[in-house]
């Protein structure tokens, strides 16, 4: 509570600041000016989208102490009115996490008490008024000692350059600390003088503006160098006019490398989810010659056990994906030693054999799934450390789920990798892969080994699925939708080589994405699989041909 | 002998297994047809309509029937898959001899049933929204027609909320094609210039959106209010509402208006990232009339879950079934003729407060509201249409259409052509 | 009837199987006609339009599971393509149909089709030029099937691509088609592909008498390729073939051009498949992308192993069982009829190799387990070295 | 026949699997109607230069002309068959689903064309020389048999057999008598003896007793390249065979 006395203190200040900067405006007293806040609040019960704005800044002008706290329930949806006798309250939270809801006095800020959700109406908002909000609000968070909230509330500001906020970042500016919060005013007062009547003053505006990768900056700029349909050039300065652009072109360019760059991460994200699909096959296809059509659906099941997963950890969504990992891959594997001990191991050495079963398979899970969960999407949530972009710059973003998916990727491989060459397992796979009845002569346990391979492939695919719940939807069809991928992976890279499925995702990934732009979505997927049955022709055992007598047979 | 007689036994088998199948013997009850996907693709949306009919014949049977007679469901599996659609269908009316059938969600499984309704003189019930350009004698559709969703929506987002530049996204097949040509059409009559409209399809269940969500974020950035029209299907929601989320395309820059996205969508969707955007129905769960209330509180009871949401189709199920039982018990009978006969001006009320007609083009009256996706994955009510608006099976906006009008009231044909005064299409003799 | 005649050359050949098979086909051909025209409704004999659509609907399959058997049970070379061949035929009969509708479309255009008119086309695009023409649309069904694989399996058999890698190109060769083909832009109707079909021939295809006819008519084919597989499997060819199968590179050193072989026997199933393909259009009354689809190549050859590869008539008689098995659970057991399938398929694989008419012509109960291991019909790699 | 009273020359013949030499600059030349025996001890290179011989691998230098002018190189599996080389495997290859007969009629000479065969029908003449073979490989009784039940022994005769029915001008017969019964081994010895003159017989064998039975020249490959060659005694006395395969 001291710190919120506090927080109403620093309001007060910035209050008098605000009265101080604009000389028209007269000083209330604070009782009539509670009385008039809450009029202009109760207003807001039965007004239109149109008039809650205009009611927005009355209250904004009033410069009641505690407008800040109440535009803030209003952009959060957190504003109530109590359906007996129409009271105006903030509630502590939104209205989905309880169905009593804890109240808050507009005016005092102090607790009033609780009310189930029922008796209370909330005031929408809509998206414009959202905008309204946020900007009006950013005003307040330009004072705020945290650097990363006034960035944002300039470029909240942006949005709409009115007069008012030009004001206020000009004077910001002269006080403002931290260069990256300069910057942007600066860019933002160069934005809008670019519209002034001073040549000079848009000249200096376009040379501040020359650095940015903005796009709107970019229209702005060619806007400047374009003529009005009169004919006559919409800048009438020549020099601004070239300087205009200059920088526009400059900034085109910089923006095209910056695209291409991010076309390039498309495909590695887009390849990464294909290898991850595709590694686990590459062990029980290539490693064990099993046509696993249920390996799709040990990636749904992937998927689903995250969902459980997060289920069962409430208040844990940031964690609970880091606990399905083991869980999906153990979950996996566990069913996939259950089809190898039940069903496949009766079919070595017939491969097409186990097409069939396992197709078989893949319909009884499916089935299982849809009867356990029904067959409506199961929501899995983005832990916020995985949603949201990496700004690398005002051209270029990264979204951080597809990051992680790559990184996730590229660690699985090198897990299997170690697995497979540095341990005792890893070995005997390989014995039993290149000579059975040797491995056996040597007294490896080769049925125990197929079972460990199979487990270890499914366990692979369990983990598709995680990261596939990221992505897509988690729903009994889900494995559907990729197994084809995974096999052209698969075959692609070389059945039984791990390096030939790593490059030859990688590849199709990239591939698609380069095309997509230009061929669009379709055609670009089409081409990809023409092109790879044209290099099966050249290349008939795939990118990495399995070697040696052994491979003879394949 | 008897080995070879046993080599084609299976073939025998089958032969016999038909006539067992044929020879079942018919009980004193109205069958009700059920004709929805519960495997395959599209079982994640047509599960739930089988549910609504399945409860909405039990509460009908706990009012004593109909006619007397109790009703009974006949359920089967499509199982997404068009061409076992039309076998199903088929079952349905010459095995099974149902009343009346309550189906199919994609436009493709309802062409592929058409022709048996038609041959065998069904009366089917069509609970999704679509893309119109059809008015079959057999069909009462009671999804929205463009008219009742799309145009409506465009009109919000051109008069409420500016939008100055768009982007029509689509799943590649015949609904979005046809509902973007038609709004196209509309834009261009508003004045859009034709640079300003972007129109892109992705393939079903498009799952890698982020090139196509960076360029929509590209297209927007022209400095003019702009928004995307979703016709997007089904699965290819998920991935790019979560793509929208990740990179950060807020509501309020760039709205999207999605019109197969509703509840139940949203329920396999983390919708925080989603705030704002739109939805263009008939219906929203969020709707808050005692008929709602009522028809909520009676769908958890029945589904035994007090989580499961309800969506537009589902009271497209409601309304279709009740006008179905309006109308027969006004014919006195559940002869497909006569009930056709007077389906035509039955009134129901739907769960929105307003009341669902029959029109004489086979389609019904339906109030149109706009929605904003709340935290919770439900809707915010933010616009209405005044009144009800009236279904058009053939759109006002094509010029292909304009001659054309179904009435099945005094004209008897479903694609008339005012120009010409002939009656084509599929009724066509 | 043909099937007579030929009952009698087959069994002077002592084929008794194939004398069952035919001899089951002709009561098909001729008894379902009869119960369903003679026979009054109200009998319980009497077989109703729709049970003659599904059998008529499962004699195309059991085409294409000869189609299929041919080239996997007899050459040992899994195709997943065959989705694709038999697809191209119906597409191709489709377009017949399309054209046939002439002015009684929805808008009425006396050339263009429907979804043409609406994607606002002007003309018709070159590659519908003659398909108003039967024998063209005829022609087509064989050419088109037929020159398709000619061509992939040209590269792939010169190329030595065999066995899985086989299996996985051929499916991506239907998935990608079925991608073009979900394409409006490719001008064969998207998704939806063609429906609405008035008649064939001049015949009303909404008449249950022309669906009946249809349904001879299938059998007869369905007979006649069967006659056609059998007479090149037990000629000099056809053990060629099934040497391929067992040691693919033995045959190479008795101067066999194995790669020829292979695509011969490849064009000819494709042709077949898409025959079949024709033949099911107009029964089903729609064709569209999602029979593309590369699980209907796998479910094809499900049917195949559980019928019995390597004797023709269990392909058949496999392509109406599990039909028939789907047909009857997705009915008697909307919910769960997934998992009677699938157990189904995990059952036969398992305890019968050889399918079912291996269990009811009982060759099983001479094999002891070890030795069905080492059958190489049952794996696509031929065993040499 | 025109393949008859060719020689096989093979000259500088070099194939190297990723680095390791298994045939090394092998030059060597079969006579019309001789019997040659080659043997090696493992890993010389014996079966590689079949294989090379057939077609199946391709050297990386050197030639292989059958007859002055016929180069083997340029052509494929089946052309050399057509040409007249016939060859039995290491491990007997049979057509384990197809009986005895189909097998030899399999390896009927003559147009082997898809066409051809599909429409063949058996002639008196081709029924006559099966039978024959059937009495030479002793396998009459099982004519109707499938081949997967025959014996080791039987299997690798019927092989044999096969090579006969195609009547090639040379046949490359690779350890005919590996895991036979002692009688088998002398009918099998006296048989290949039956061949020479009228076919050039190239055998690859291990079992010593049996090259001495039937060779009247043999080859001795060590990595890849010709040691030593002449009538056995020659060889057995070579001191560099006796270091690297007698003695070791």
């Amino acid at each position: 509570m001291k710190k919120h006395f506090l927080w109403l203190g620093v309001q007060w200040l910035f209050f008098l600041l605000l009265c101080a900067s604009r000389s028209a405006f007269p000083l209330y007293a604070q009782s009539s000016s509670d009385a008039n806040f809450l009029v202009s609040l109760g207003q807001l019960r039965d007004a239109s989208f149109d008039d809650k704005e205009k009611i927005i800044d009355q209250l904004a002008q009033s410069g009641h102490p505690s407008v800040r706290a109440v535009l803030t329930a209003f952009v959060e949806d957190r504003l109530y009115y109590r359906n007996q006798d129409q009271k105006i309250f903030i509630a502590r939270q939104g209205a989905e996490d309880a169905p009593t809801l804890n109240l808050l006095d507009p005016i005092t800020l102090k607790g009033a008490g609780s009310a189930s959700s029922d008796n209370l109406s909330r005031i929408l908002a809509n998206n414009h008024l959202r905008r309204v909000l946020q900007t009006t609000l950013a005003r307040y968070g330009l004072s705020s000692p945290d650097a990363s909230i006034r960035l944002e509330s300039v470029q909240d500001m942006e949005k709409d350059l009115d007069e008012e906020n030009v004001q206020l970042l000009r004077q910001r500016i002269s006080v403002e600390t931290d260069p990256a919060v300069k910057k942007e005013i600066a860019s933002a007062l160069a934005l809008d003088s670019l519209g002034s009547s001073d040549a000079q003053a848009r000249l200096a505006a376009v040379s501040t503006l020359r650095g940015s990768l903005r796009q709107d900056v970019l229209n702005k700029l060619e806007a400047m160098t374009e003529k009005s349909p009169d004919g006559s050039f919409v800048e009438v300065n020549e020099q601004v006019r070239q300087a205009a652009a200059a920088a526009a072109k400059s900034i085109t360019r910089r923006r095209a490398f910056y695209s291409g760059i991010e076309t390039l991460f498309f495909g590695l994200s887009l390849g990464s989810v294909l290898v991850l699909i595709a590694i686990g096959l590459a062990i029980t296809f290539g490693v064990m010659g099993v046509i696993n059509m249920a390996h799709g659906e040990l990636m749904m099941i992937g998927a689903y056990t995250t969902y459980v997963v997060q289920v069962a950890m409430p208040g844990h969504g940031e964690t609970s994906i880091l606990v399905a990992i083991p869980a999906a891959f153990l979950v996996a594997a566990l069913i996939g030693i259950l089809i190898e001990r039940t069903i496949i191991r009766f079919l070595y050495g017939r491969p097409l054999e186990t097409l069939l079963a396992t197709f078989g398979v893949s319909l009884i899970l499916q089935q299982l799934v849809r009867s356990i969960f029904t067959a409506l999407n199961r929501s899995v949530e983005t832990p916020a450390w995985m949603s949201g972009t990496l700004q690398l710059n005002d051209a270029l973003s990264i979204t951080y789920n597809r990051l992680y998916i790559v990184i996730f990727t590229l660690l699985v491989f090198a897990a299997l990798l170690v697995v497979l060459k540095y341990t005792r397992m890893g070995l005997e796979i390989r014995a039993v892969s290149q000579n059975r009845a040797m491995a056996k002569a040597m007294g490896i346990r080769s049925e125990w080994v197929d079972a460990m391979t199979f487990g270890l492939g499914s366990g692979i695919a369990g983990l598709a699925g995680v990261a596939l719940s990221q992505l897509t939807n988690v729903n009994p069809n889900l494995g559907q939708s990729y197994i084809i991928d995974s096999f052209l992976v698969v075959v692609f890279g070389g059945v039984g080589n791990l390096w030939g499925s790593m490059t030859g995702g990688m590849s199709m990934g990239i591939v698609n994405e380069l095309l997509e732009p230009y061929a669009g979505a379709v055609l670009a997927k089409i081409f990809v699989l023409i092109a790879l049955i044209l290099f099966i022709q050249v290349r008939p055992r795939g990118l990495f041909p399995p070697t040696g007598r052994a491979s003879e047979n394949q | 002998m008897r080995y070879k007689g046993m080599r084609t036994a299976g073939l025998m088998l089958a032969i016999v297994m038909f006539f067992s199948v044929m020879a079942k013997a018919q009980d004193e009850t109205i069958k009700i047809g059920i004709l929805h996907s519960l495997s395959g693709t599209m079982a994640i949306s047509e599960t739930t309509l089988k549910d609504t009919i399945l409860m909405m014949i039990a509460e009908q049977n706990k009012k004593g029937g109909l006619l007397g007679k109790k009703l009974e469901a006949v359920v089967v599996d499509p199982a997404s898959n068009w061409p076992l659609f039309a076998e199903k269908a088929q079952e349905l009316l010459e095995k099974d001899k149902v009343a009346v059938v309550f189906g199919c969600w994609t436009s493709v499984s309802r062409k592929s049933v058409l022709p048996v309704f038609e041959k065998d003189d069904g009366l089917l019930f069509y609970p999704v929204q679509y893309e119109g350009e059809e008015s079959s004698k057999n069909v009462i559709y009671t999804g929205a027609a463009p008219n009742q969703q799309a145009i409506p929506a465009v009109e919000y987002l051109m008069n409420e909320v500016g939008v100055k530049r768009w982007v029509l996204e689509g799943t590649d097949y015949v609904y979005p094609r046809t509902t973007n040509k038609i709004l196209e059409a509309f834009l261009l009559a508003k004045g859009v210039k034709p640079e300003d409209i972007s129109i892109n399809y992705t393939p079903f269940g498009y799952s890698d959106w982020q090139a196509r969500v960076a360029a929509i974020k590209k297209f927007g950035s022209a400095g003019k209010k702009n928004a995307v029209v979703s016709t997007i299907n089904g699965d290819a929601n998920v991935p790019f509402y979560k793509e929208l989320g990740n990179q950060k395309i807020s509501a309020e820059d760039i709205p999207v208006m999605a019109f197969s996205v509703g509840e139940e969508e949203l329920s396999g969707v983390d919708t925080k990232p989603l705030v704002g955007h739109l939805a263009a129905w008939n219906y929203f769960e969020s709707i808050n009339t005692p008929a709602n209330k009522a028809f909520i509180q009676q769908w958890h009871t029945f589904i035994k879950n007090p989580k499961r949401t309800t969506n537009d189709p589902m009271e497209a199920s409601y309304i279709g079934f009740n006008l179905w039982v309006k109308a027969v018990q006004k014919a006195g009978t559940t002869d497909v003729e006569k009930v056709l006969a007077v389906l035509p001006g039955t009134e129901t009320p739907n769960l929105t407060g307003s009341m669902a007609k029959v029109l004489p083009n086979h389609h019904i009256t339906k109030p149109v509201y706009i929605g904003e996706i709340r935290a919770d994955g439900q809707f915010d009510v933010v616009w209405k249409t005044p009144g009800t608006v009236p279904g058009e099976a053939w759109s006002r906006y094509l010029p292909s259409d304009k001659d054309i009008t179904a009435d099945w009231v005094t004209l008897k044909c479903g694609n008339y052509n005012k120009a010409t005064k002939t009656c084509s299409g599929q009724n066509y003799k | 009837m043909p099937p007579r005649q030929y009952t009698l050359w087959i069994s002077a050949r002592k084929d008794t199987g194939s004398a069952w098979f035919l001899g089951a086909l002709a009561v098909v051909a001729i008894v379902m006609p009869i119960l369903n025209l003679a026979v009054p409704a109200s009998s319980a004999l009497h077989v109703s339009t729709y049970g003659l659509t599904l059998v008529g609907k499962y004699l195309c399959y059991a085409v294409l599971a000869l189609a299929v058997d041919l080239i996997w049970g007899y050459c040992g070379i899994l195709s997943l393509g065959h989705a694709a061949f038999f697809s191209l035929g119906a597409y191709a009969m489709g377009m017949y149909l399309m054209r046939q509708i002439g002015p009684r479309g929805v808008y009425g255009d006396p050339i263009l089709p429907d979804f043409m008119v609406f994607l606002n086309w002007k003309s018709l695009p070159w590659f519908w030029y003659g398909f108003n023409h039967f024998w063209f649309a005829l022609f087509m069904i064989v050419l088109v099937p037929g020159s398709l694989a000619l061509a992939f399996g040209w590269f792939a058999f010169r190329s030595r691509v065999t066995g899985v890698y086989f299996s996985i190109i051929t499916q991506a060769l239907t998935y990608a088609l079925m991608l073009a083909f979900f394409r409006n832009d490719m001008g064969f109707g998207g998704n939806n592909g063609f429906t609405d079909f008035k008649d064939i021939l001049g015949f009303d295809l909404h008449s249950d008498r022309v669906h009946l006819v249809l349904l001879v008519i299938t059998a007869g084919v369905l007979a006649a390729s069967y006659l056609v597989c059998r007479m090149i499997v037990s000629s000099r060819a056809g053990r060629v073939i099934r040497a391929i199968r067992d040691a693919e590179s033995r045959t190479r050193f008795l101067g066999y051009r194995v790669e020829s072989y292979k695509l011969w026997v490849f064009v000819f199933s494709a042709v077949l498949a898409g025959i079949a393909g024709a033949l099911y259009v107009p029964q089903i009354g729609i064709i569209n992308p999602s029979e593309f689809a590369p699980i209907n190549s796998i479910e094809t050859v499900i049917w195949v192993a559980v019928g019995g590869r390597g004797t023709l008539y269990g392909a058949a008689a496999g392509a109406l069982l599990v039909n028939y098995a789907k047909t009857y659970f997705t009915s008697a057991f909307p919910e769960i009829w997934n998992y009677a399938l699938g157990a189904l398929f995990v059952l036969v694989t398992l305890f019968l190799p050889r399918g079912i008419i291996g269990l009811v012509s009982g060759r099983v109960k001479k094999q002891t387990k070890t030795e069905r291991l080492r059958i190489p019909a049952e794996s696509p790699e031929p065993s040499e070295e | 026949m025109s393949a008859r009273g060719k020689t096989l020359y093979v000259e500088h013949l070099t194939v190297s699997f990723d680095g390791f030499k298994a045939l090394n600059e092998l030059t060597l030349q079969i006579e019309p109607g001789e019997l040659r025996c080659v043997i090696g001890p493992n890993g010389a290179g014996k079966t590689t230069m079949m294989d090379v011989i057939t077609g199946k691998t391709r050297p990386d230098s050197g030639t292989v002309r059958f007859g002055p002018d016929l180069n083997l190189l340029s052509l494929s599996e089946p052309e050399i068959a057509q040409a007249g080389i016939g060859r039995k495997f290491q491990k007997p290859t049979v057509f384990e689903q197809l009986t005895v007969f189909e097998n030899l009629e399999l390896a009927l000479a003559g147009d082997k064309s898809f066409l051809k065969t599909l429409l063949a029908r058996r002639t008196g003449a081709q029924q006559k020389k099966i039978d024959e073979v059937l009495e030479i490989i002793d396998l009459t009784a099982q004519q109707r048999m499938p081949s997967r039940i025959l014996s080791h022994g039987q299997k690798q005769w019927l092989e044999i057999g096969m090579l006969l029915m195609q009547d090639p001008a040379l046949l490359l017969v690779d350890e005919p008598v590996a895991g036979m019964t002692p009688q088998e081994i002398e009918r099998t010895a006296a048989l290949l003896q039956s061949l020479e003159g009228e076919h050039s017989v190239v055998v690859v064998e291990h079992d010593m007793d049996f090259v001495r039975s039937i060779a009247k020249r043999v080859t001795v490959l060590h990595e890849g390249h010709v040691i030593a060659e002449g009538d056995m005694n020659q060889v057995q006395s070579d001191p560099r065979v006796i270091e690297v395969y007698l003695g070791g």
